[in-house]
């Protein structure tokens, strides 16, 4: 299906959100303004807004550690994801969750999860609660090459071939697990090991947002038509480090500037828009600016709000002692 | 309800009781589902459509009169049970999943403490994860190391989840009911070697509210709080030791998380003496924890010591004569009890 | 490679005595003289005895719940097994273990599991033991067709296949696991999936222990020369009950006796010696009394032996309270 | 060791003292062998072959040092990694496996409790399984509910596991190496708050036994038992309240399983009163478990109800303030203190 230009214009405003609230969160980290741990999702934009774009609020999507993108593709208040980020009140969570913690129910968005593999299973159940109650919702599961190894995904695939769940695994294939290449870490190959359970698994180029788009328009189709689950493989790669502060020793010379020069999804999405003349430079900037105000606006927000009150330590739990 | 009126009701197994409230609750509210190995039995297979309704009988009849939708067989991949059916429990239905043996949450404790039992507080309290997680525990029938754990004291010591372990048919029945209607998870532990026990059970539904204890017997000597399959022997002892003029108080907490620690510090501010069954392992245990409960809240009234008899910190057994050594016997109990009484 | 006569005696000693062995439980158990839940090989005798006929005591297997044939087959004494399934005093765990947690180290026999999916993670610990010590020894892990779902067994297939362990993965797919098939219960085919983790797998009749034995000769060569992990899936079938006193309300009708009419793999190969001339029905005969004699002295044992002294309660844990 | 030749030492992180302790133990024995995740780090990277050495560089230098057939990266498949370093252990090697973090024991559990724990008394004790488990723990580092657990407590409830907590570089050297040694599975906790915190070091190899409590102050007002992180905050308070002429025995056990529960009980006989600082969840808690000990052994010293301390009953939050709230505070304990004294 042929994006209209205004969905055109919200994708691209979705991704360049993305990238811009990384590049600033890695700023405010460094600044002190951001604690704990944070892995940022800059690079693998095209897949998280190519994926999210198919679904509506009721779909569920379950996310991992790397969580920022997804939700901001999956629609997000990027001002109350900052909020959390700080650990600030009026946050997502109200500040308990953090980072990788982030959830927003209301947005369909099941929780980022700190635990490598968390999510597929809980992914199944959200389908199962769709395919059981009968509403036409379908479950999407992000994973990356290294979750892919974990036995609770591989267990989640199968227990969604044997119930016909609909729910459409994402794996993000970006080559690493924090210091791990795929090559070594992943004995086979992703979307081949999917397939042996029964699931039709598609590779697709991560970097290409209208290959993610297109392959999600068929995975949408045939899952939330009833037909069970779906596997994507996207081949993507990750600009920064692990998590931010990570030395990234395990990069190879030049490899990060090659990344940028000609594996940034953004660009490749710029120039394929604008050879095409589906959209104008003009016109991405414009939404490069207006992201960027928001971003901005959202970031004094954070900085300002006050920290949650004492007292939610002991809230939100069935007992105290 | 008055004692005479429960008596009145039909003699129920803990089993019977189960498989009743499980029947009743899924009859009052479409959302709940069963999942788990052999919960029906029999899929992929050429005979019964019900071969199971679970190893141990307690789904037996709800697949056949729910249909499979609702009652699910699953593969044997224990996160996957648990993941879905807490991802579904966020997501409007109301899942309950059987662990064939407690002893399985090794293989899905992730998806237990990590997962199931942060998410409301670590989503800030938007989360709703009404899922029940039953699972048989204990010693007692040759069972072996991996299939024969409590594991109470692991459950209890982790914030978010319900712990509840039934003693009797009665309460088993008003605890699941309680259980399913509860919007947190809860681990629903069932003692194998209760399946068997009976009692009068009503028939008609009804709900006991967790961190409530019951007293199964009264009495000002001492106070013998007791878990599971441990209050039945506390009865007993109990009972032998009225006869002798020895009044105790047999305190089963029913749920160990939230744990009725009022009861307990009134009775041994009468009592003055404290007696904990645990049949766990003693390092951590509930045991311990109520121990420590009276030794930091009615330190004052205690006249003795306080006595715990847990199983020993050993795996447990295989060999009959060493499993029966395993677990705490009446004999251990009564000893304990005069020993608080200064030896009486 | 051609068995010689003598081996051939062995390979029928052996599985006739896990025949024997088995009915013998079964009819102890239902006398009360045995204990707990205890769950029967017969049917598999093939799988077992094709299998380990190929290892050495210094090689590894790693079993399951249902693992008396693998430990019979791996060269366990009987009369200590019967002991150990009794929980007698001398038995191989001294009664401690019992019939799911038999383990016997000197004849490489690293245990039954009675957790589904236990032993292959452990396995490839004996495989790495092998390769850094660089002996020549293999491992061999024993899984059903229900345990090939477990997480713990897919992450131990991709370890294997990072690390080139030594490591031979068997599956016997007996087609249930309790009362559930494998029709239902397994997403797609075990040997296909074992296949995506690049790992070399095969498909093997289970019922003809020539078959058997010749797909491990191959996957052994492969393994002891250093080539990695290999995988078997054996076609076969469970005579008896999931667990001795098991109703088997899952079997279809006349099911049964249709696997002990056609899919006996004993009388299987009785078939095929005694038309090749390789082996009499006397020369049968005779070891199936041999066998039968062996079992009997040694449920006698077993049935005169003493209890574990008490105190055995309280040793072999590093503390007691 | 005296105290003047220990302070004649290098001074040295608890990193270091660790990273010294493998490294030693790796040249002395070629058995040993270390595996978890990015242990070298960049196995399969175009980058240097050592990235990491563990993300907390507790593993540095051993990869390039003792190659990658002794320093293994590994797959995000910690039931693989616990059940190949177990399985390892029975058949001759002697592996120090790493849990980048404790919280990860949900996806292997079962290869803990059930397998690597159980092996030697389910087999008769014929099985050995000399393998340490080390995951980092604790909160304060703003990681959030699902990288910021304790554990131990139900680490330390499972037969058949010893369980290490370290409070020092010192202690942790000796620990570790004495770890490596043992024949039984070892789970090794190491607070991250703790890695920066040093003490003199010697550089030769030494062992500090299992069970065997240090006491970190000493005074026979009131008994401090303290675990890991704890003890500073713990001999802070004792060094503040020693100025105030009120003396503490600070007990720091080092090991909760085994527990030196003798020590304990000792030093409560003098001073009749009881403090147990455990930064775990209260419930079935360390503090807890302790407390029952005194309570059974040594009530009739005890002049005061038992105070435990410890984290509330909830997952750790994210905030910073509510982080902080979370971890016991010295003020905490010190207010635990002076109640145990009458408000002294
Ligand atoms: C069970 C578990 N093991 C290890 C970790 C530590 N960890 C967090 S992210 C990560 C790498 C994940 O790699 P991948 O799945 O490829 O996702 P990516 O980081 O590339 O997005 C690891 C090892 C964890 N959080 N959970
Ligand atoms: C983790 C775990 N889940 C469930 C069980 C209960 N259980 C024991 S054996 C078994 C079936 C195993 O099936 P399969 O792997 O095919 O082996 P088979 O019994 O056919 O030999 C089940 C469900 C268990 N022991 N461990
Ligand atoms: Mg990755
Ligand atoms: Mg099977």
């Amino acid at each position: 299906m042929a994006l209209s230009s205004e969905a055109l214009h919200k994708v691209y405003y979705t991704m360049t959100t993305i990238r811009q609230f990384e590049e600033r969160m890695i700023k405010e980290f460094m600044a002190g303004n951001i604690p704990g741990f944070v892995h940022t999702y800059d690079g693998q934009e095209a897949v998280g807004v190519g994926i999210c774009t198919h679904l509506t609020d009721e779909d569920i999507i379950g996310s991992t550690h790397r969580g920022h993108g997804h939700c901001i593709a999956k629609g997000c208040d990027i001002e109350a994801m900052i909020l959390e980020i700080m650990g600030k009140q009026g946050g997502l969570c109200n500040g308990k969750g953090g980072s990788m913690h982030i959830a927003d129910f209301d947005r369909g968005m099941l929780g980022a999860n700190a635990i490598v593999g968390g999510g597929p299973p809980l992914c199944n159940g959200a389908a199962l609660s769709a395919k059981t109650l009968g509403t036409k919702n379908i479950a999407v599961s992000f994973s990356g090459d290294g979750s892919s190894n974990q036995g609770t995904v591989m267990e989640a695939l199968n227990l969604a071939g044997v119930l016909d769940l609909p729910h459409i695994f994402i794996f993000e294939n970006n080559h690493l697990a924090e210091g791990t290449g795929d090559e070594y870490a992943v004995s086979g190959d992703i979307a081949n090991r999917v397939a042996s359970f029964d699931i039709p698994a598609v590779k697709v180029d991560g970097l290409d947002f209208f290959a993610v788009y297109d392959a999600m328009e068929k995975a949408v189709e045939h899952t939330r038509s009833g037909k069970g689950p779906y596997a994507i493989e996207a081949d993507v790669i990750r600009f920064d480090g692990h998590f931010i502060g990570d030395p990234q020793a395990y990069r190879g010379e030049g490899e990060l500037d090659d990344l940028r020069a000609n594996k940034d999804c953004l660009k490749i999405f710029r120039k394929r828009v604008t050879s095409e003349g589906l959209m104008t430079d003009d016109e991405l900037d414009m939404l490069d600016a207006q992201a960027g105000d928001a971003i901005e606006q959202g970031v004094q927000r954070g900085l300002a709000a006050p920290q949650p009150a004492v007292e939610e330590l002991y809230t939100d739990v069935h007992v105290s002692y | 309800m008055s004692e005479s009126a429960v008596n009145e009701h039909p003699v129920k197994t803990l089993r019977e009781a189960l498989n009743e409230a499980l029947h009743q609750e899924m009859e009052r509210d479409s959302r709940v589902i069963i999942m788990g190995e052999e919960v029906a039995g029999g899929a992929g297979c050429k005979g019964s459509d019900e071969a199971y309704g679970g190893v141990f009988g307690v789904t037996k009849g709800l697949g056949t009169k729910f249909g499979r939708t609702r009652v699910i067989d699953t593969p044997i991949t224990e996160s996957a049970i648990i993941g879905a059916a807490a991802g579904a429990a966020n997501t409007g239905l109301r899942p309950v999943a059987e662990l064939m043996f407690i002893d399985f949450i090794g293989v899905c404790f992730d998806q237990i403490f990590n997962q199931a039992a942060k998410f409301r507080y670590m989503f800030g309290g938007k989360a709703r994860t009404p899922i029940v997680i039953r699972g048989t525990a204990g010693a007692g029938m040759r069972a072996g190391a991996q299939h024969s754990s409590m594991l109470h004291p692991v459950l209890t010591h982790i914030p978010g989840l319900k712990v509840v372990m039934p003693s009797n048919a009665y309460d088993a029945k008003g605890l699941m009911i309680s259980a399913i209607r509860d919007d947190d998870p809860v681990v629903f532990i069932e003692h194998k070697l209760l399946y068997e026990t009976k009692c009068p059970v009503p028939d008609e539904m009804y709900t006991i509210p967790f961190g409530e204890a019951a007293f199964a017997r009264e009495g000002s000597d001492a106070t013998i709080v007791a878990f599971g399959a441990m209050v039945p022997k506390a009865i007993a002892v109990a009972d032998k030791l009225a006869k002798e003029g020895i009044h105790c108080d047999v305190i089963d907490p029913r749920t160990t998380s939230p744990l009725d620690s009022e009861s307990i510090l009134e009775s041994v501010e009468v009592s003055g003496r404290l007696i904990c069954v645990d049949e766990a392992n003693p390092r951590c245990s509930l045991a311990a924890d109520v121990s420590a409960i009276v030794a930091e809240h009615a330190f004052s009234s205690l006249r003795a010591p306080v006595k715990c008899v847990t199983a020993p910190h050993t795996p447990v057994p295989f060999a009959p004569v060493l499993e029966d050594a395993y677990i705490p016997s009446e004999a251990a109990i009564e000893q304990a009890v005069r020993e608080t009484l200064g030896g009486r």
